[in-house]
């Protein structure tokens, strides 16, 4: 079966800095898929590239299959492709409801909204309060300014938003980072519910246990480059660990091996 | 005056050998300096001259005037015409021009003191305030004359001479003087204003049709236009428009065309003999109106559609 | 659920607030100490001061709230006035100069849109460069001259109507509220509206959220493109004079009633209704200043630190909510 | 740990290489194209046309780095030469009437400050409240009349000396370049810099980060309005009469300076040595487009339009990054 | 002993939102002290009040005993009291070496500091590149800006800073939020390394391993206000959990009981 969405060696340099470094990346139907990786291994810049948010200097992306270029997230969210952003890309002097219908507004029916576009400001309203209840977060209004909100009432909006526009894939950039343990299990049990719909997810998190719990695969990212791909169901999480701090390995041929050892060996 | 030139300068002149003529207004935004440009640069194709066309950004920008200056020196104008704003703000940079051998000339307002140029092309100002200042004393009929005054930039010689040249005619009271910049809206500001207080005033003197034009428009809201003379000096069309239909009682027309197209014929001459004209060359001037007043020769506003620079 | 707002929250929300309690507090200052401002007919020509400078504003609002100025607004009104004049007195119908006239300022605005989105300009810089190039292409489009204007349609707008008999109103008032209902319409209750704060509070986010940025950004200097255009409409009713030289601090009067509106020059928080406020407060100011027998230069004293302290009210009334 | 840096990044860190770009295709432009511009007395008389301008401009990028504008910058640097000229002409030395004239703009800069941080003011609104207060009291204080300055010490900045016989200077230079490197140096290398910039850059951050965010501000407007005090100064060295009508664009001259130097408008970013540049760009304009023998008018078209594309090639030199 | 930092009653209101609604705050000397509690608890704007970063509408805070009012965050700070905001409070446009001395720069010695007020720029950009590589965080260079800095690499820069200049009391808001697992480590050393300096330290955290390993004393909030005050010895995680979603409630005499039960039995 061919992926849903792949990537093969993109790179991207900002001055001396190489935030991409040749990365590749899988995401099959139907499955979550945990990228995992230091900090500034490069993580954000690989999905804001599958994302349309960042343009590659180089490498391939293809949808289904079909090579696709794009420009800018627009391009993106025109595959069904939705992202939740780690820095959350909010407008913080909107209020909440708006925010999640941001460029995907909802008009009145009958000629007041086809006529004179206008919105549906309550329907949009109460929808939102639902997405919301749905993550187990308490806020007051949907009318409150988004930069009034504490940090995970922040990220709750942001993820209710992708989640509820995702069509072929959502991704999700350390959605729980800010959340509590309750809400962080909602989000997960969200996740679960998207697959179940038949969406892939791609879900980065530094979280393990989150990781270990939700994926089907984990993509391991070190130095701007995937490193490894490899199964919860058959590695532990200090092998991942291992490999994404680069005291393991991954060889060709799927088996792990300390660094220190192969010195010499893995040449020819 | 003559100073004989001592630096380049005025020996080059542009590639295809055309003598370049370099002219500074106060602006270009009056008519006034408009027609005067028009007619420079006309009279220059004439003669197969060039003339560079520059000005400061609003009336009173010395500033302005003083880079222009300097720039046509650089560029190698032969001669510069020049409207000074300000009698001493600017005659540093003449004086540099005249140095490096460039004939200066003054068109429409007197440096102080007048030889800071080598010659002056104007009307004389103190004469048509003057004028201006006979004519509404008279329209007014025996009643004293109970005037506001609008005068030009502050330290600026026309607007001197012509205040003087009427408040030495009319022998107003003095209701209030403001600085207009010869500018419609600024007169019309100062006019709002000084109507406050003025109440008995009945007559306005006003240094330019700009002015003139801003101080109507202040007593036409007042309701006051039938009341109060209003006197100006310029002779624009519009300006001539404006005395046949009674907004001004009348103005003083001057020859801004004469006094470029004389201009440029001293910066022609120069650049073929060499020869510097000196001196005060005076254009004429006109009263306009059509109420004419005993011992006051006039011209009505037919002759003045004529006559008028545009 | 439905939302109640508490009163400090609603002058919180609502950036117009404080600047009415400024204008209120104007009014009834300068009508207490004067006994001529509170006549029905001052109070008319109030407003009739401010549909100019307040219809240029109505554009001007919209540019700010994406984070751009437009430093060229009033130079391009009165380039169109200029059109429309000398296109009439050149034969052409007067409804159709008008239309020419208005559709030129959309037009330049749709240059300064593309110049800001497509080379990714400061908005001040372009309009700056605009306002020098318009304001020159006027003095040479008029060489020198002013063009008087007679035909009823173009002076339409300064007709005076009497309501009940006593109330004077013109079709300028009436034209300016229409915009300014159409334009709150517009940015409050349709999407295009959420784009251009959101675009204005914080491009990147705006981008990343799916929305057309430089789209937005274009259409909202085609829009205040109009307004200028219908600015120039409402100057020739004022004074039936097309004149190159008119309204040159236009730009930053306009500037000023967005700012004592209670929008933000950062972008992305602002209301039309502030700005509406604004452009009164500074009318209401000058009269009443003239009404009370201030001299010009004293009013110029006095006006600019009256403009100051109608912000300082504004944030007073919502600065306790810190 | 040492810290290289690559071409790309260098352009990308320093705002001030691409208004330098613009400013040398400028001079090459007009150096090839005319016969007289590349004349050394005429690059001279440039840079002397740019004092003025560009010391009111170094003043408005403190102010423009704090995310504040000064629009009354101009208004102060006049009303300081009218105060200067007219003590020393009642009998006042002339150094000491210099003292009270710059000590007076840097009053009103205390004052200007005093307003923006003390009531949390917009700066647009302080300066222009204070714009139309100081022109006025300028006007009152002059009672329609102007004043030739003759003293030496006033006109002292205009003096011309002549470099290995053949370069003229003027000791104007010599204070701008002095007062250019001192603010360099204070912005660069002292807390106080750092400060300024972050204050502009996140007033919240900085706040948060434990700096004194009010006094940072007011003490830069205080040093804004030294420098303009000094631009008085500058510019009686120019002209020799103290004017009230002078330098009435001098407040959007200067902030134009900045902004083609690669100060944001937004504040936080720039640097006085891109406001330099800028400052020599527009006055490079205006001299190589005269030595080209091109009308004011065409002049102010071209100018308007070089103005743009002296940004965009700013804007093209460091776009690529993105 | 008293308490080195306390607080009683504080209340924060914004419009219809009450942030803290009579909070109490209690912090000894040398402990580590968790504090807990769902997203929107008002977790932040309890520690925003104790550093002068918000001014609270009622109640009272003390410094070993002292009242005190704090107008700002300067304020706290002369008290030796250094914080991480969740949301960082770092100038994006500039670089990581001035953000970490910001407010704090320090001058060169000699003439040229003292007379020329020169910074020590070399001096600082050493310290900064020390700070950072103790706890992990891979950088290029000091001089690189915060705004192209990963999620991550931000988090460690806000860290470091409070971690270097604390001199009473450091208060970190969800410190490791963003980072990795490797890096959320050296954030807890370093914890336990200031608390071994005899500094206590106010760890705000929604990560209840992290919790658990490391503090002496937790602190439950919940609606505005704590609501109880446990030992990670004698608690369990669930407990803590239980507490802070209000599933269960610390009775006067310290006990813990389910909501539920208490009904109609908790009177009199
Ligand atoms: N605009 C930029 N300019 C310069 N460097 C950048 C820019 N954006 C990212 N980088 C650098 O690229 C590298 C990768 O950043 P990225 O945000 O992709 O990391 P990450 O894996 O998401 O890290 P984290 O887990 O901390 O979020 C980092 O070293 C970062 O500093
Ligand atoms: N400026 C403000 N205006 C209005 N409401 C606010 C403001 N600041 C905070 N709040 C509200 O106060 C409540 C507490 O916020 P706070 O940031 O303290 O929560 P928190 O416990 O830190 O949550 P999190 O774990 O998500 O960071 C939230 O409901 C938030 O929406
Ligand atoms: O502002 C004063 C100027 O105005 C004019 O009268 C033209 O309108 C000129 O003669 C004079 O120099
Ligand atoms: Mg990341
Ligand atoms: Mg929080």
């Amino acid at each position: 079966m061919t992926p849903v969405l792949e990537a093969h060696g993109l790179v991207k340099r900002y001055g001396r800095v190489t935030a991409m470094d040749g990365a590749d990346f899988e995401l099959s139907a139907g499955e979550v898929l945990a990228v995992v990786g230091d900090n500034g291994a490069g993580k954000s810049t690989l999905i804001k590239a599958l994302s349309g948010a960042v343009v590659p200097d180089a490498g391939q992306i293809l949808v289904e299959g079909k090579p696709v270029r794009f420009h800018g997230p627009l391009d993106a969210r025109r595959y069904g492709i939705e992202t939740v952003y780690q820095d959350l890309a909010l407008a913080p002097a909107l209020d909440i409801a708006t925010n999640l219908f941001l460029g995907r507004e909802r008009r009145r029916s009958g000629p007041l909204g086809a006529l004179f576009r206008r919105l549906d400001a309550k329907g949009m309203r109460r929808d939102a309060r639902r997405v919301l209840d749905e993550l187990g977060i308490d806020v007051k209004s949907m009318t409150q300014l988004v930069e009034t909100l504490s940090g995970g009432q922040r990220q709750a909006v942001a993820v209710a938003r992708a989640a509820a526009f995702g069509s072929r894939v959502v991704i999700m950039d350390e959605p729980t980072a800010a959340l509590g343990v309750q809400e962080s299990g909602r989000v997960l049990e969200l996740i679960d519910r998207i697959r179940d719909r038949g969406l892939p997810v791609v879900l980065i998190s530094h979280n393990m246990p989150h990781v270990f719990e939700i994926a089907d695969r984990v993509h391991v990212h070190r130095l701007g480059k995937r490193v490894a791909v490899v199964s919860p169901k058959t590695h532990s999480m200090n092998a991942v660990v291992g490999l994404l701090t680069g005291a393991l390995r991954m060889g060709d041929d799927g088996t792990i091996e300390e660094v220190g050892l192969t010195t010499g060996l893995g040449r020819s | 005056v003559g100073c004989t030139s001592t630096k380049s300068g005025s020996e080059e002149s542009t590639g295809d050998g055309k003598t370049k003529i370099g002219l500074v207004t106060k602006t270009d935004s009056n008519p006034y300096f408009v027609a005067l440009r028009d007619a420079a640069k006309a009279e220059a194709d004439k003669n197969g001259a060039e003339l560079v066309a520059l000005a400061g950004k609003f009336d009173g920008d010395n500033d302005g005037q003083v880079a222009a200056i300097e720039n046509l020196v650089q560029q190698g104008a032969k001669t510069i015409l020049v409207t000074p704003n300000n009698s001493t703000g600017i005659l540093g940079a003449i004086k540099k021009a005249r140095d490096r051998g460039v004939l200066v000339i003054a068109l429409d307002t007197e440096t102080d003191p007048q030889d800071a140029v080598d010659a002056t092309i104007a009307t004389d100002n103190t004469n048509a305030g003057r004028l201006q200042g006979q004519y509404v004393k008279a329209a007014l009929n025996g009643q004293p004359a109970r005037s506001i005054l609008l005068d030009g930039t502050p330290g600026s010689t026309v607007s001197e001479q012509r205040h003087a040249g009427f408040v030495e005619a009319a022998q107003p009271e003095n209701l209030g003087t403001e600085a207009t910049n010869g500018e419609q809206n600024k007169a019309q500001q100062a006019t709002e204003n000084l109507l406050q207080r003025a109440t008995t005033v009945n007559s306005i003197y006003t240094l330019n049709e700009p002015a003139a034009r801003g101080a109507y428009s202040a007593l036409k809201a007042k309701g006051l236009a039938d009341r109060v003379v209003i006197g100006s000096i310029d002779g624009s069309c519009d300006g001539v428009e404006a005395v046949k239909s009674g907004e001004i009682a009348v103005t003083v027309m001057q020859f801004p065309k004469k006094m470029a197209e004389q201009g440029v014929r001293f910066a022609v001459e120069f650049a073929k003999s060499g020869k510097k004209p000196t001196g005060f060359v005076e254009t004429e001037t006109a009263v306009i109106t059509d109420k004419p007043l005993a011992g006051i020769d006039s011209e009505d506003t037919a002759w003045g559609l004529e006559n008028c620079w545009g | 659920m439905t939302t109640r707002v508490s009163p400090s929250e609603f002058i919180l929300r609502t950036p117009a607030i404080g600047p009415a309690i400024a204008l209120v507090v104007a009014v009834v200052v300068f009508g207490l100490t004067t006994d001529t401002f509170f006549n029905v007919d001052n109070l008319s020509l109030v407003v009739q001061q401010s549909l100019v400078i307040g219809t240029l504003a109505l554009g001007q609002t919209l540019v700010i709230l994406t984070a751009g100025i437009d430093l060229a607004n009033a130079a391009i009104a009165v380039l169109s006035t200029l059109l429309i004049a000398k296109l009439t007195i050149n034969g052409t119908d007067a409804p159709i100069a008008l239309v020419v006239g208005i559709v030129a300022a959309a037009l330049i605005g749709a240059v300064t849109g593309g110049l800001v989105t497509g080379l990714r300009l400061p908005p001040f810089i372009v309009t700056l460069g605009l306002l020098t190039i318009v304001t020159a292409a006027s003095r040479l489009y008029a060489q020198g001259q002013s063009f008087p204007v007679t035909d009823p349609t173009l002076g339409w707008l300064g007709t005076t109507q009497y309501l009940f008999g006593q109330i004077e109103v013109t079709y300028g008032m009436a034209v300016m509220l229409a915009m300014f209902v159409g334009l709150w319409y517009a940015l409050t209750k349709t999407a295009w509206g959420k784009h251009v704060y959101a675009v204005g509070n914080d491009p990147e986010a705006a981008r990343l959220s799916g929305i057309h940025v430089r789209r937005t950004v274009l259409s909202v200097y085609v829009v205040a493109g109009l307004c200028y255009g219908i600015a120039a409409w409402q100057a020739l009713g004022r004074v039936p004079n097309a004149d190159p030289n008119a309204f040159q601090l236009g730009n930053l009067d306009s500037i000023t009633a967005v700012v004592i509106g209670g929008t933000s020059l950062f972008g992305g928080r602002g209301s039309v209704l502030g700005t509406l406020v604004g452009a009164l407060i500074v009318a209401v100011l000058r009269s009443g200043l003239t009404q009370a027998g201030i001299d010009n230069l004293y009013q110029d004293v006095a006006t600019g630190a009256l403009v100051i302290a109608a912000v300082a009210v504004d944030r007073f009334s919502r600065g306790r909510q810190r």
